[in-house]
């Protein structure tokens, strides 16, 4: 598996893992400029580490929908082109913002990801929308955001079971939330992501053309 | 086709381009980039990026300031969440004491005697739920009891003059009945004075009775606490000062102790009439 | 001067005594064995007090046995107990809700969704707060499930027809709409058809509204899986059963499968005329 | 101290304890005809194990208040004269009827004690009153049965400070139980039944003339 340029493996105290290079964001540990890009911490890092075709080569313009404190989007920011940062809720953007203070690629939005229109007068058509949204609804807020990606475009998309239905199982949940995906995306390839993250669904997919 | 967020912009308005990024909208998402270029918003993509990063950074950060500094929402939520609690552990301490007063005689009421059932041997299955369902209206209480701390804590960090004259819990309730604190403050301080009672107050408009004179401030001291004769002019008096710090408090954010000694002196001239026997003029 | 429990009483007449020991009042104790010695009641005092243990025992083992029977009562505490928690779980839950939604968005309501919140890490104190408040609400609808389970425990016992015909929940709401299995067991089945129904009664009688076809007996299958136009024959034939069943219960303690036969061969009848396209007569 | 006739001290398994004869009624353990009276059941084996002076000589007319599933009050009717035992709940009376059965001095009554007119056209005037209700206000119970007293009775009351207020020092409940008692009675002797009964205070008393 090519890593996307800007995106090598690297030595931290004796365990090889994913680093990119740019200021640390949350404590994680460096070997030099490179910082360590954590797959407990981060959903696309567990995607990675479990080898998942993303088509990521580096330079990419990303879309990234529940930003958080900007764990994951700040690594994505670090190899990628213009990132656009968007996130709920008030508390970890406080976070976020500082992760994108030393990043002139890094736009973060205090947004709802379930209205688009908010913030479609100032993010481009992308080449790839990564999604880590903790709600219910979440194949919605993928086919909400379909809009913004080219044609071949790619959504990566980390799915969390228990954020769907706490009390449903987590493979039931999975196979709802493909087949609702499926109406508006080719799913590419699908991958479960322990154990970095608990009845957590990593997904490949590419807009269907309308 | 739909317009970019710099559309119409002068490319140095900073105050207009924060005010496009929170409340612009599209229906779909163009080539923004390359738009403001050919508008001549910006000479290269380049300068494009970096006047949208400004402008983001700027724009998520008023808008964290502004929505952080909706605590006063939280401080909402959590009064009513502990009115809540109270009402409905009282609710299940009578349906405790219908029970426990079949099961045992009349051995008490209200969340006291719930509490104690918590203590007793079981007898058999009736007892053992009996003393589950005393143990939940206990538990209810006992969440009343940690939301009014969380309130204490919390109070004086959203409205610092407002809870040094009220208390935290009254200043809490204050802000839930107007529904924030910036409703708060924009009410007239008469208004604040019969805020909470509401029955009272349709009362009188319907012609059923005279005007109240105070809402939840009842629950102060300086209006408990004074002669019923005198006490429409203490909660006149607390109301203007509490409306004064809620101002103080949502556009300003300064202490200002004066507030709490002027009040004092007034309350006590007030007071003072009790001994003279002075009759309201 | 007051009197003995063996006043005016006839020595030998039993159950004239148990009444006594039962319902008697005096407003001072006296020397009763020497009074009833004096009046003849007794030949001497060892007499009178061997009279006095076979009365005592006699009343109050059937006092004891009237107030264990009365377990309705304490099905009808339970089952109230039940709505309760239920009905505070609920309005707790969206207490809950928009807390919640205030702080993460919206991300759900009810129950379910205080209970997904219990797993949240917590980031600050109004996170704190708020789980803990969660958790209060899902203790209280686990609360509603235990009694929910103690009632399908114990209705059998009490109300063992009725339990088989109705199921332990719902029979536990009749005995507890009634005011105890005594009270349903005299109703007639008209009333019982109806139990529960009161807002839908009062609108008709005040003349607004059809009478209530089925009071809280709608929630059982045979009147809810039954086609609208037959549900008023279904509602009828199972109350009649249901009063059939509460009097057995009450007045004698037999089972009755036989009940249950007839009832599921009339519905089985009614829910046939939907096939067979037949009106009701 | 010397015991009421019809109570002895019998050796059981080694241990001595006070024992009466009669039924057993509770699983006690048994020596012939004499089984052991457990001062931690009963609050007035309690009592007479710390030699309070009860004033018990045998055969007393006996009123006992809160008589519950009669441990006790099996005890006093083993040695005692007419004893009237008076129960609310009647969960515990059951047993009390089993052991009422075998004594034909006891006699059983599910009466309310704060109620003494429910019970007063049956129980004559006693030697000794003896009280053991978990309920608040004992003090006031003692009150209204002070009726039943003859002018040189005895009042032996077990004082449970829980039932009484159950967040409250129990030094504190025994002075204010001890204050309202007192002015009906004269307190002669009150001794802490530690530690067969945790919080409770044992009291001997003899009624004021009125």
């Amino acid at each position: 598996m090519t890593h996307p340029t800007g995106v090598e493996r690297h030595d931290f105290d004796g365990e090889t893992s994913l680093a990119t290079r740019g200021q640390p964001v949350y404590g994680e540990r460096t070997d030099g400029d490179w910082r360590r890009w954590d797959p407990h911490r981060s959903k696309l890092g567990a995607m990675l580490e479990h080898g998942m075709d993303t088509g990521l080569g580096g330079g990419e313009t990303v879309l990234y929908l529940g930003a958080a404190a900007g764990t994951t989007v700040s690594h994505i920011a670090d190899f990628g082109g213009p990132t656009y940062a968007v996130e709920f809720a008030p508390r970890p953007v406080r976070e976020l913002l500082d992760a994108a203070e030393s990043r002139r690629n890094l736009f973060p939005l205090l947004k709802d990801a379930r209205k688009p229109e908010s913030y479609a007068h100032i993010v481009e058509p992308v080449d790839v929308v990564v999604q880590d949204v903790a709600t219910r609804g979440q194949a919605r807020v993928a086919t909400l955001n379909k809009q913004f990606l080219t044609d071949d475009g790619r959504l990566l998309a980390a799915i969390k079971a228990r954020s769907e239905d706490v009390t449903a199982d987590p493979d039931a949940v999975f196979d709802s939330v493909r087949a609702e995906l499926s109406a508006e995306y080719e799913l590419l390839e699908t991958a479960r992501l322990d154990p970095y993250h608990e009845d957590h669904l990593g997904i490949v997919a590419r807009p269907r053309k309308d | 086709m739909s317009n970019g967020w710099f559309a119409g912009l002068d490319p140095d308005d900073d105050a207009a381009a924060v005010e496009q990024i929170e409340a612009g909208r599209a229906e779909t998402p163009e080539n923004w980039p390359q738009q403001a270029v050919e508008a001549g918003f910006a000479d290269d993509e380049a300068a494009y990026y970096d006047r949208l990063h400004e402008v983001t950074m700027a724009a998520t950060s008023a808008a964290v300031a502004e929505r952080e500094g909706a605590d006063d929402q939280q401080l909402v939520h959590a009064v009513r969440a502990m009115a809540d609690c109270e009402r409905t552990a009282n609710e299940l301490a009578e349906r405790v004491a219908e029970w426990g007063g079949s099961r045992h005689g009349d051995s008490g009421s209200g969340v006291e005697y719930a509490r104690s059932l918590a203590d007793r041997d079981d007898e058999d299955e009736g007892d053992r739920a009996l003393r589950s369902l005393a143990e939940q209206t206990a538990a209810l209480a006992d969440e009343a009891d940690s939301l009014r701390a969380y309130i204490e804590r919390t109070a004086p960090a959203v409205a610092p003059n407002l809870s040094m004259l009220a208390g935290p819990v009254l200043a809490a309730r204050l802000i839930s009945l107007a529904g924030g604190l910036e409703a708060l403050a924009k009410k007239p301080s008469g208004t604040v004075q019969v805020l909470g009672a509401e029955d009272a107050l349709f009362a009188h408009l319907k012609g059923n009775a005279p005007s109240p004179k105070h809402g939840v401030i009842f629950t102060h001291e300086y209006v408990r606490g004074t002669r019923r004769e005198d006490r429409g002019s203490a909660a006149r008096a607390l109301a203007g000062k509490l409306s004064i710090a809620a101002r103080v408090d949502h556009y300003s954010g300064d202490r200002r102790p004066d507030l709490q000694a002027d009040l004092d002196e007034r309350i006590e001239r007030i007071q003072a009439r009790a001994e003279a026997g002075t009759e309201e003029q």
